[in-house]
């Protein structure tokens, strides 16, 4: 009895092993020069599934757009190599790892700073170049040359948040609350305050374990402590859980995040509700007509894409920066003129893109120069995002 | 020759209200063999555990070779129910505890009345590893087998010892595999293996056949004089009892009620009541 | 049936070990570097060691203990920070919201052994009061221990040397090990190995030793080990403390095969992960630790990645996507738990005397139906 | 008067989280007491009753999907025991506890598969997800409904247990496992009982908990789990009120350390509380003590 299940266990094994070797072996196999591949590094679960996908999406939907590309006169088919790095640092450095096995030329990704500081190490290993599409954390791309980004930063962002809460809400107290060892939140909050103070505000910050799902200390915090601005760039996973918690606290403050809460997961959370959220983003729906509609056809034709995407077809700027992220890899491999990584990688400092987000150009340390952001408000009513006039900080 | 090498004074020991035993006092001397009898739960295995260190006890003293092993008095929410007697003797004595380790290498070794051998273990192992608080080793030199010499040595005496006992054909077996009697055999070859001068049975005899028995009568005396022992041992086999000990002592409810020579014990009246009982109009 | 002498039998696994190692330089040699094999070779590797350590405690001791993550975060942490150079320290590319405490670097031999002695150090003050504590009761304390570590290497009050719960990085990691006294990079898998093997060599030295059988002893019935003069809490604050200290070791090799390393990602699932490589493996099983971890690694990490891919889908069904992995990984574990509850080897060590003496036996039932089949004629 | 003011908010949040402890802390003792095992499971358990709400809700009426949610995490509870447990009770008591580690681990990888990883609004229940204002302090009135409905549920809980028969059997078992079995007490009935009202509770305990704080995760049991079991270990396993108080404890205590500003250690606390108790008096508050007889 026992040995014949242990026996059956064992076929299980060798049948995934043979099945594994299948999959590489099939992988490696069609890395013949016809095929292109390129590495989707993202989260699909974890506290950034959500984010995670919707960029994906925008990849993946760019993929469909164009699906080959011409290197040297020869047509290439794109391969996209999907990995989930789970959102945890601990998983990035093998989820790196398989995509370098994979053999792909450049990498996309990924969402969320944390993961990209961890997986960053195991690219540069392998000699292959990573183009962050929404990391906004200096430390991506410092002291890693192969990680470039199409992204702002967040001390630009922080200062975009600031003088938006200083100057246009024109409050005096901000509470900044951010996720205990999530390098994106910590930044953020970290140069909000700087300029938040130098603008003559005062903050507060606090922080939150992982796995946290009781919010009512914090906002409660916030209350007794007299801030008039509620500042949390976190995940859109504990987004949900704030924006409930300032609801049934009735508390008064607007909310105030970055680029992860443009998102409509936050959209249904808010809903309905006497909330008052402010974001700054990448890409305003609507900036991009022709983005916008073939993105949404290309969402609502597939079930799977639109429970991706948080169930409608709204357009997050993550999905456009994934998209022109896709379209400067491309424009990568063509200034290349091989699908050899390293010639990818030195491609690519001189690589420029039009995208549906704006000009997109690296400077010396891998960053995209970029000064706009643009700042949205959430309309509780029809449960859309308002874009109010781009801010740049030049 | 009458040195003596263990003294109970006045142990008493309280577990809640229930004094399982109650003002023991008793000395064994060295080289005799003394039997320590009376009815189930009259708290014999109490007074052992309170020797090896087990227990501690509520009052009294225990001493081995002069040297106070044990000694306690009533006190914290003891004083007020303690249902002991002479309950005040110890007051100005400081306490003396100490784990069973401790008591074992001062030289008391014992046995248990439910064979507890390490089961994993063969019976090599079984002796072996009773060797090693002896050893003259520490974790670094021992791990990295640069005290060599003392594994040998200690390998060597548990061979020896096996063979005396006549358990090396065993040698590599599980011990929970042997028969039962021979488990009780192999148990007192593990307490020997901590080269001890007392020696604590706890129903040697319990679950042996009258061969065994038998057999086990003279494998005490044979041990006692090899090892130079002094045994003190608990049993309800009255032959057995009465044909191997130099002097018993009987208790009931924890009390000592009569000590002797086997003959004394044999035609004393209370023990005859104590494990007969007493009709009602006694 | 042939007998298998001493020697002979040290001399085969001898070579036998000696074989492993000359594999994985030949595979490191020939295989391009990237090849996600070496990944689980070398994360292996490192469960190997931790499970191991987890099992002296676990298997050998018979303490329940569920702190091994914490410690391996300590080993991780203090690696970390003591082979950080100076000049990444001073800038702001890691300490970038505190000034690093720690003005001095070290070599990664060094390190390593710190990160063990740190452990160890932590294990000694959490074990004198824990381990005074019952099944269970110690398990669940350990584990409240890990958590709370966990905890303090997070507190922006020790930012200048954790770096608060930020990510450490740009230490000496894999990619950095140079052969002592040359400039020729040391083989990444390969010094994995050497290391987690000369630990885990050590371990059982330990275990086969006097004290490795006092454990045991312990282990199996802790009132006759106490009755035959073995101190109880001496004994079991050793294990601990020596388990804790090998488990600080992999926590080093984990943060240099990551090349980052945070505290976050050391929570209780991880000790789940160890225990469960341990019970896989066999409670009491050096060997099944070890093949354990590394079957646990590669189905986790390698080959049963595939699930999780739609592109294999058959049948039109979408049973495979992200998570699918998980779900069957999980329910082989249970099979395996449920059924096969001694685990792979179950307290037995993989030996070349098992191995012989097997073959014997084949041999002899073959000569035995050989016969049978001549009489039959 | 504004003492009150500025931490009422938290002693309110302590107090319906620790009547949401509670709820599930009950799950642990009981099984522990009669099994002596840490059902580390019991935490995923209640994971899935939201889930399962979450889905449930989704496509039939409230009224409906409630109950639906009951009865199926007892079913789930009652399988899980069965499947996992039960074929291992003559193993050692550690294959037992990994059997539920690992259960533990099954159940949140399925919901990882099934929710793809993203966080499921949980749905909003008439009135208890309606806000109230008392003394200032603006709440759900779940906060208030909590404690109330846990008390309720723990002296029906304690009723059935002294007064009726399987509750008897149930006691009888926790004391002696073996004896009763030999007294004819039918110990997998008692045992799957003991998981059935665990499951149930737990499942009460998400729809209260999940109502206050809206979004399931495949890890959002995890972390309650393992507070509710040091909840009742602190209260002294294997005894319901002590679980309760212990529930109630800690999650007081966790809110006020959030509110002084030791976010930080929010967690940790739990734990270094749970040490301590365990060093002062290593039976909980109120366990009894177990001698092992030489």
């Amino acid at each position: 009895m026992k040995r014949t299940l242990a026996l059956i266990c064992v076929a299980c094994l060798a049948l995934a092993l043979l099945a594994g070797c299948g999959a590489n072996g099939s992988s490696s196999a069609s890395g013949s020069d016809k095929v292109v591949k390129i590495g989707v590094f993202e989260p699909a679960s974890g506290d950034n599934g959500a984010g995670g996908k919707q960029e994906t999406l925008g990849i993946q939907y760019a993929n469909s757009v164009s699906p080959t590309v011409d290197i040297n006169g020869t047509t290439y088919d794109v391969k996209l190599e999907t990995v989930d790095n789970e959102s945890s640092n601990d998983k990035a450095a093998t989820a790196a790892s398989t995509l370098v096995s994979a053999g792909v030329s450049a990498v996309l990704g990924s969402y969320g700073s944390s993961v990209s500081i961890a997986g960053g190490p195991t690219f540069e290993a392998a000699n292959i170049p990573v183009i962050g599409v929404t990391c906004t954390n200096p430390q991506v791309t410092q002291g890693n040359s192969y990680y470039y980004r199409i992204c702002f930063l967040d001390p630009f962002q922080g200062t975009v948040l600031a003088n938006y809460a200083y100057n246009t809400l024109g409050v005096k107290k901000a509470y900044c609350l951010s996720k205990l060892g999530d390098d994106y939140s910590n930044g953020l909050v970290n140069y909000f305050v700087d300029a938040f103070q130098k603008l003559g505000g005062q903050c507060v910050t606090d922080t939150f374990p992982d796995g946290n799902s009781d919010f009512t200390s914090y906002v409660a915090n916030a209350k007794s402590q007299g801030c008039d601005v509620f500042f949390s760039p976190v995940s859109t996973e504990a987004a949900q859980l704030i924006v409930d918690q300032v609801v049934a606290q009735g508390a008064k403050f607007p909310i105030l995040a970055g680029d992860t809460w443009d998102s409509n997961v936050i959209l249904q959370a808010a809903k309905g509700k006497d909330v008052n959220i402010s974001v700054t983003t990448f890409y305003p729906e609507g900036a991009n007509a022709e983005f916008d509609s073939g993105f949404k056809t290309w969402v609502n034709a597939d079930a799977t894409r639109l429970s991706s995407n948080g169930g409608d077809d709204t357009v997050s700027a993550t999905s456009a920066m994934g998209y022109d992220a896709y379209f400067t890899a491309l424009a990568a491999l063509k200034n290349a003129g091989s699908t050899d990584s390293a010639a990818v990688m030195a491609a690519l400092p001189n690589t420029t893109y039009d995208g549906v987000s704006g000009h997109i150009a690296f400077d010396e340390n891998g960053d995209a120069i970029r000064d706009t952001a643009y700042v949205k408000h959430a309309n509780t009513e029809t449960g859309a995002w308002e874009a109010l006039p781009s801010v740049t900080v030049g | 020759m009458n040195e003596s090498i263990l003294r109970l004074e006045d142990v008493t020991m309280q577990f809640g209200g229930v004094v399982a035993v109650n003002n023991l006092s008793l000395e064994v001397n060295k080289g005799e063999i003394v039997a320590l009898i009376g009815p189930n739960g009259a708290g014999k295995t109490t007074a052992f555990n309170c020797i090896t260190g087990v227990y501690k006890p509520t009052n009294g003293r225990v001493s081995f070779h002069d040297q106070v092993i044990a000694a306690n008095h009533p006190h914290g929410k003891m004083k007020k129910n303690y249902a002991g007697e002479n309950g005040d003797r110890y007051q100005s004595e400081k306490t003396v505890s100490h784990t069973p380790d401790v008591i074992t290498q001062l030289g008391i070794a014992r046995t248990f009345q439910n064979i507890r051998l390490w089961k994993s273990m063969t019976v090599f192992d079984n002796v072996l590893t009773a060797k090693h608080m002896r050893a003259k080793q520490n974790v670094f030199t021992a791990t990295f087998r640069l005290s060599a010499g003392e594994e040998k040595r200690m390998r060597q005496e548990t061979e020896a010892l096996l063979e005396e006992q006549d358990l090396l054909r065993y040698r590599d077996e599980l011990a929970t595999s042997l028969p039962y009697g021979t488990q009780r055999r192999l148990e007192i070859a593990r307490a020997l293996a901590t080269e001890p001068k007392l020696l604590l049975l706890d129903e040697p005899a319990a679950g042996m056949n009258p061969q065994e028995t038998l057999e086990l009568a003279a494998f005490i005396h044979d041990i006692k004089d090899k090892h130079g022992l002094t045994v003190f041992l608990i049993e309800h086999h009255m032959d057995l009892v009465m044909q191997i000990s130099d002097r018993i002592y009987v208790i009931d409810f924890g009390k000592l009620i009569c000590n002797g020579t086997p003959e004394v014990v044999q035609n004393d009246k209370r023990v005859i009541d104590a494990y007969l009982g007493v009709a009602e109009d006694a | 049936m042939k007998q298998l002498s001493k020697k002979k039998e040290t001399w085969l696994s001898v070579i036998g070990i000696a074989a492993v190692y000359i594999i994985v330089s030949v595979l490191e040699i020939f295989i391009p570097s990237t090849s996600i094999l070496f990944t689980v070779l070398k994360k292996g590797a490192i469960y190997a060691l931790v499970a191991v350590s987890m099992n002296l405690l676990n298997g050998f001791t018979g303490l329940f203990s569920l702190g091994q993550a914490g410690f391996m975060l300590i080993g991780a942490y203090t690696y970390a920070i003591f082979t950080m150079p100076v000049a990444i320290k001073l800038t702001d590319s890691v300490y970038k919201y505190y000034h690093c405490a720690i003005g001095f670097d070290m070599g990664f031999l060094p390190a390593i052994i710190l990160a063990g002695l740190a452990a160890a150090a932590f294990a000694t003050l959490i074990g004198i009061p824990v381990l005074r504590l019952k099944s269970d009761y110690l398990a669940i304390a350990t584990l409240g221990f890990a958590e709370i570590i966990r905890a303090v290497f997070q507190w922006d009050e020790l930012g200048p040397v954790t770096n608060g719960a930020n990510v450490m990085r740009e230490y000496l990691d894999l990619s950095h090990i140079k052969i002592p006294f040359t400039n020729i990079p040391f083989p990444p898998t390969l010094f994995v190995f050497l290391i987690a093997g000369i630990c885990i060599a050590i371990i059982v030295l330990l275990i086969n030793s006097s004290y490795g059988r006092a454990f045991k002893a312990i282990r199996d019935d802790e009132i006759a080990a106490e009755a035959m003069g073995i101190n109880l809490f001496k004994h079991k604050e050793l294990s601990f403390v020596i388990s804790s200290f090998f488990a600080g070791i992999s926590g080093a090799l984990l943060a240099m095969f990551q090349y980052t390393v945070q505290a976050a990602q050391f929570k209780t699932a991880m000790t789940y992960e160890i225990l469960l490589v341990v019970v896989i493996g066999g409670i009491g099983s050096v060997s099944g630790s070890c093949i354990a971890s590394f079957l646990y690694i590669a189905c986790s990490e390698w080959w049963l990645r595939f699930l999780d891919d739609s592109q294999y889908n058959v049948l039109g069904l979408d049973i495979l996507r992200s998570g699918f992995r998980k779900v069957v990984f999980s329910v082989i574990i249970m099979i395996i738990v449920l059924f096969c509850s001694k685990g792979i080897m179950g307290d037995k060590e993989l030996s070349v005397r098992r191995l012989w003496e097997k073959i014997q036996r084949k041999k002899a039932a073959k000569k035995q139906t050989v016969k049978e089949g001549a009489e039959n004629e | 008067m504004s003492f009150l003011q500025t931490n009422l908010p938290y002693i309110l949040a302590g107090i319906s989280v620790g009547g949401q402890y509670a709820l599930i802390a009950i799950g642990y003792t009981m099984v522990y007491g009669i099994l002596r095992l840490i059902n580390f499971a019991h935490g995923d358990v209640f994971m899935w009753a939201g889930l399962m709400m979450v889905y449930f809700s989704a496509s039939m009426p409230l009224w409906l999907s409630i109950p639906m949610v009951l009865i199926v995490t007892v079913i789930l509870g009652f399988a899980i025991e069965r499947v996992a447990y039960k074929p291992l009770r003559s193993a050692p008591r550690m294959s037992i506890m990994i059997s539920a580690i690992g259960v533990s681990y099954l159940l949140q990888n399925c919901a990882l598969y099934f929710t793809g990883g993203l966080a499921k609004n949980y749905p909003t229940l008439p009135w208890i997800s309606d806000t109230v204002t008392i003394w200032g302090a603006t709440t759900k009135v779940v906060t208030l409904v909590t404690p109330v409905l846990t008390i309720l549920l723990v002296i029906v809980l304690v009723l059935l247990i002294k007064k009726t028969k399987i509750g008897m059997a149930m006691r009888a078992v926790s004391r002696d496992f073996e004896t009763s079995q030999l007294m004819g007490i039918k110990i997998n009935t008692v045992i799957s009982v003991t998981f059935v009202i665990g499951s149930l509770l737990a499942a009460v305990g998400s729809l209260l908990y999940f109502t206050n704080y809206a979004s399931v995760t495949p890890t959002s049991g995890s972390m309650p789990g393992l507070k509710c079991f040091v909840a009742a270990v602190f209260g002294g396993i294997g005894s319901i009120p002590g679980a309760v108080i212990g529930a109630f404890i800690i999650g007081i205590c966790e809110n006020i350390i959030k509110g002084l500003g030791w976010t930080t250690f929010s967690d940790a606390f739990t734990f270094a509380l749970l040490i301590v108790i365990l060093l002062v008096k290593p039976t909980g508050l109120f366990g009894e003590k177990v001698t092992d007889k030489v």
